[in-house]
């Protein structure tokens, strides 16, 4: 059990909530959380890490209301307790080298971790940031005080703000055709990519096979294997 | 610890008779991060076929009102992968083995068992009752003709104790539960899950690529309570209880309706203390009635 | 409002596809003081049998995860007095009216069927699927012989449209539907309660005096909506989808998978808006899909 | 959808609730509490009314937490919402008489509002008032500003403080074997007697028939033609 600190609604259904009580995980990685202990829903719901912080024991998500779920984790206020399982799945790769982020939507919710651990342990390397909406764009300040390039873009491509031929990582998350298209574009350019999936899950531990997708080397489970995934092992 | 837990399964002693249910679980190891898997009474592995699966294509779980829909369909590194990796992991658990097998065929079977004779497992449960897969064990499961034929040839083959998981979807679930232990099946489990459907309204689509899928968790539970219920009176051999057990109250339920075993599988999806909070209610309720043996309440009501 | 939800069922012009389920809505006054109940499309009042009964004696429902068993055991005032009170009760909501008519015994239905030829019903529903009492209904409506057998008695002597309410728990229901089909049904609605069992665990005892009793509510939605998919599938005559209809996208899943009007009965009693929320949501959902009538989506799946 | 004022444990396991946006029903009446609107329990739970204030459109509950629907009921928070509907049942009878009124636990609820309204409506008759708890009183000083006689009694017999030699209607709401006890006594003194009975209930209207109760005068629906029964029809 953890217990809500702060759960804000920062732009139209989109929430920044914080948690006490756990931290420890690393970015890229993802909880299960279940807004309350009724069978219905029965089943926790899959959050990355939006930030952790390990002193004050803190840990604190970006997640957007499109469900029952995510309805009911808008529901909660300070002091609330909620449970929480995890972390989950592998994360992202400390690379040593200038990374290119590209985020869409509630996708930037993992990169903003990831962005400040690659801050932390490489600073003298480049980091940029190109995020994309389709309405209303949030949490954006905060991902520029890390970036050394940064882009916002509303309502268009966010891959057009992006330059593919630099000496860069690129890594991805938003909705599916969004990192299809960076892949392609990638592919062309010769570019290493990492992306970070979503599907539909049950155990989060890697037991039940729910949440498997299709990969160059077989079926892979998104929860355990990933969610974090070589580009060319996802997009062919 | 005392050991009022300890319960005699087909010749194997169980520490005590919480097992997790299959395909629920993997093989055992996934889970051990998050909880000591070594207290539970046994582990039935992922379903496994002769020659392994990929598993269906599409969505594969969905959720429903106190259940989940699962389509899985199989995904299995199949029997001799098992033989050559799984097993070993399952063993380390420090729990009683039970190996799941399903099939496509009478030879899956059988070949099936075979294998798993190389291996000391200390269950094999015989899955006639999958409704993912096309031509999936649930055929076999239907009718008390088709089980007892699957049972039968099993039972020749196989030197572990033989245990025999029915489908909530047969015709007559009762009449395949006898038909089971006349053909020489040493226990049976039921439930598997119940068939059941879903659809994708915005898509206007069926939203599982395979139809139908298996509806499982606390939603069913008191069909599947009432059909266990019904096979302990009709049967003699061993029957192990499971379908949408939750909590120490659920298990006691399905103990009390004569099952001698339980297992859980969905409870765990969403509280991965499902099972250990489940053994601690069962001691506390031995402590608290006096039960020198959990078996005491077996088949009381 | 326009008449985008207006659906012909066996002759009959409902305003829209919504009818509250037997045995959930009394026979339509009792809602009254908390909805509009006029804006239903159709009544189907509680259960009726020939001489009346008071039903079972103990408990009578028991809540399960996102379900309820009840154990009603059909108490109602019998024929004679429904057609010389309720009729008249029902017929003023301006709802169209189904009687709902259970039986012990053939003569049971064939007399009550008779009785029920003195009021201008606009629909007899036959329940051959009650579990809830001993030689209740559902033992007509297991197999597709005594199915098709009551079928027949009933249809040669009601003047009514007769829509024949099949159980769930039947051996072989796409059977039983075809056969209800053959012997003259002129539509089918399914499902009744799933049989379910629950135990009172602290008294050590099975809740209901009656042993088993009755499972509806969203708990069952998945399965009940595999059945009516199905039966849709195998037969030509309108079918009434039911068994756990809550919302909106409910209720369009049971009208993709083939049904021509649906039943709600469980969900009102935690939320009496139910039906009327439904309504609404089918209303906004044929606007916003720009559909002449709800029908255009039957089946679809 | 009302909204919670007020909910406060009074005594262990007891709450206090006072709901906003409802009023208007009467003493002896419950309403249908849903603590939530997920489908995890399914059912709303009846709980009488304690007291109302069409007023400020408030009314208030006493309830005891025993399962899982009372145990959500008591997480609520000011400023909550809950679904509530209702007000349903018969209620008590306006008594132009002397009144003796015995509650036991949790029952002395739909008393409360039923001893203010006795008061108001007939100030110059007398009014009686026993309470019984197993184990901790809890709102006796309430009950006791409107009482012209008063006892509560913790851990005997709530009876033994009766005066059944008066020239009164008594009126009772407890546990079972309660108000057995004081329909025999009732009767054995010849004394008119209103009980309030509980059942479990659905849907609370009158319509599924779940919560009857045999009678003198065959089934009778504890929601509709009850909760308030004359003794004898009852108790044979
Ligand atoms: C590893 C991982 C990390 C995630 N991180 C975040 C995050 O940081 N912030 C955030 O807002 N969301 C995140 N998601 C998505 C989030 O899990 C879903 O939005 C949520 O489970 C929906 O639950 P619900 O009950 O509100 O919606 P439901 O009622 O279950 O479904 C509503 C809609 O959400 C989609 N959906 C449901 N479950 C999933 C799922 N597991 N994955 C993808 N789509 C789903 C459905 O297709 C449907 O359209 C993540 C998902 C995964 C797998
Ligand atoms: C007309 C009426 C008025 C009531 N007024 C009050 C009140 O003012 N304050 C209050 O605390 N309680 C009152 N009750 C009882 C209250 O409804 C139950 O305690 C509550 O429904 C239990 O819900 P639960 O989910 O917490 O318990 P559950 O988990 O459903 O059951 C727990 C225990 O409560 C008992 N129980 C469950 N439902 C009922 C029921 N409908 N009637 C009686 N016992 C039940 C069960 O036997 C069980 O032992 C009233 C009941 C009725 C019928
Ligand atoms: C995701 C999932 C996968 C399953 N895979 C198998 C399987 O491989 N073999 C099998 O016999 N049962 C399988 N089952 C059925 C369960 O073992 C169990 O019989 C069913 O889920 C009912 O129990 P529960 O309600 O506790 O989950 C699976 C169930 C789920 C939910
Ligand atoms: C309390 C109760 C009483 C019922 N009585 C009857 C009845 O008299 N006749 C009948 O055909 N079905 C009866 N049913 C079954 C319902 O009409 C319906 O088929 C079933 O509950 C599934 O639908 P639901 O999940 O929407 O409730 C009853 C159901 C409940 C819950
Ligand atoms: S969610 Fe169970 S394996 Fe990934
Ligand atoms: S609760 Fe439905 S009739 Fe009383």
């Amino acid at each position: 059990m953890a217990v809500v600190m702060r759960n804000q609604e920062i732009s139209p259904d989109i929430f920044h909530l914080v948690v006490g009580g756990i931290s420890g995980g690393k970015c890229g990685q993802f909880y299960m959380l279940k807004p309350n202990d009724t069978l219905d829903p029965l089943l926790g719901r899959p959050i990355s890490i939006l930030d952790c912080d390990d002193e004050h024991n803190t840990t604190s998500f970006l997640y957007q209301v499109v469900g029952k779920g995510t309805d009911l984790l808008s529901r909660l206020r300070t002091g609330d307790y909620l449970a929480v399982t995890g972390p989950f799945g592998n994360g992202f790769p400390a690379l040593d080298a200038d990374v290119t982020l590209i985020g869409g939507g509630i996708g930037i919710a993992p990169l903003y971790y990831y962005a400040r651990e690659q801050k932390r342990l490489f600073p003298n390397r480049k980091l940029n940031i190109h995020l994309g909406f389709r309405e209303e764009s949030y949490f954006t300040e905060e991902f520029q005080e890390l970036a050394d390039e940064f882009s916002v873009n509303i309502g268009g491509f966010v891959t057009d703000d992006v330059n593919f031929d630099r000496q860069a990582i690129y890594v991805t998350c938003g909705p599916g055709p969004m990192m299809q298209a960076v892949a392609k574009l990638c592919r062309e350019h010769g570019k290493e990519l990492y992306v970070s999936m979503e599907a539909r899950m049950a155990c989060g531990v890697g037991a039940c096979l729910a949440c498997t997708c299709k990969t160059a080397k077989g079926n892979k489970r998104v929860c355990k294997d990933g969610p974090v995934f070589k580009g060319e092992e996802i997009y062919e | 610890m005392s050991n009022c837990l300890e319960t005699n399964l087909l010749g194997v002693t169980l520490k005590n008779p919480v097992i997790a249910a299959s395909g629920t679980f993997g093989f055992g190891a996934e889970y051990a991060p998050l909880m000591d898997v070594s207290r539970l009474g046994g582990i039935s592995g992922k379903g496994l076929t002769l020659n392994g699966s990929q598993g269906n294509t599409g969505i594969r779980v969905w959720e429903t009102p106190a259940g989940i829909l699962n389509s899985i369909g199989l995904e299995n590194p199949g029997v001799r992968h098992f033989v050559e990796e799984e097993y070993a992991v399952m063993r380390q658990t420090g729990c009683a083995v039970i190996a799941n097998l399903g099939g496509h065929s009478e030879n899956d079977y059988v070949e099936g068992a075979q294998l798993l004779n190389q291996v000391d497992l200390d269950i094999l449960e015989l899955n006639i009752s999958c409704p993912n897969v096309k031509e999936g064990g649930m055929a076999f499961g239907m009718t008390p003709e088709t089980a007892a034929h699957i049972v039968r040839l099993v039972k020749e083959v196989t030197r572990h104790p033989l245990l025999v998981k029915l489908s909530p979807n047969a015709f007559d679930l009762v009449a395949v539960a006898k038909a089971c232990q006349e053909a020489g099946a040493d226990g049976l489990s039921l439930v598997n899950t119940f068939l059941g459907m879903a659809v994708d309204v915005k898509r206007r689509k069926l939203v599982f690529d395979n139809g139908y899928a298996g509806l499982s968790g606390p939603a069913i539970r008191p069909i599947a309570l009432r059909m266990v219920h019904q096979v302990c009176k009709a049967v003699t051999i061993p029957v192990v209880g499971l379908g949408g057990i939750a909590t120490t109250e659920d298990a006691l339920s399905f103990l009390m309706a004569g099952a001698t075993a339980i297992q859980v599988g969905t409870a765990t999806f969403g509280d991965p203390s499902a099972m250990l909070r489940i053994i601690d209610g069962l001691e506390q309720y031995c402590a608290e009635q006096n039960l020198a043996n959990i078996s005491e309440i077996r088949g009381i009501v």
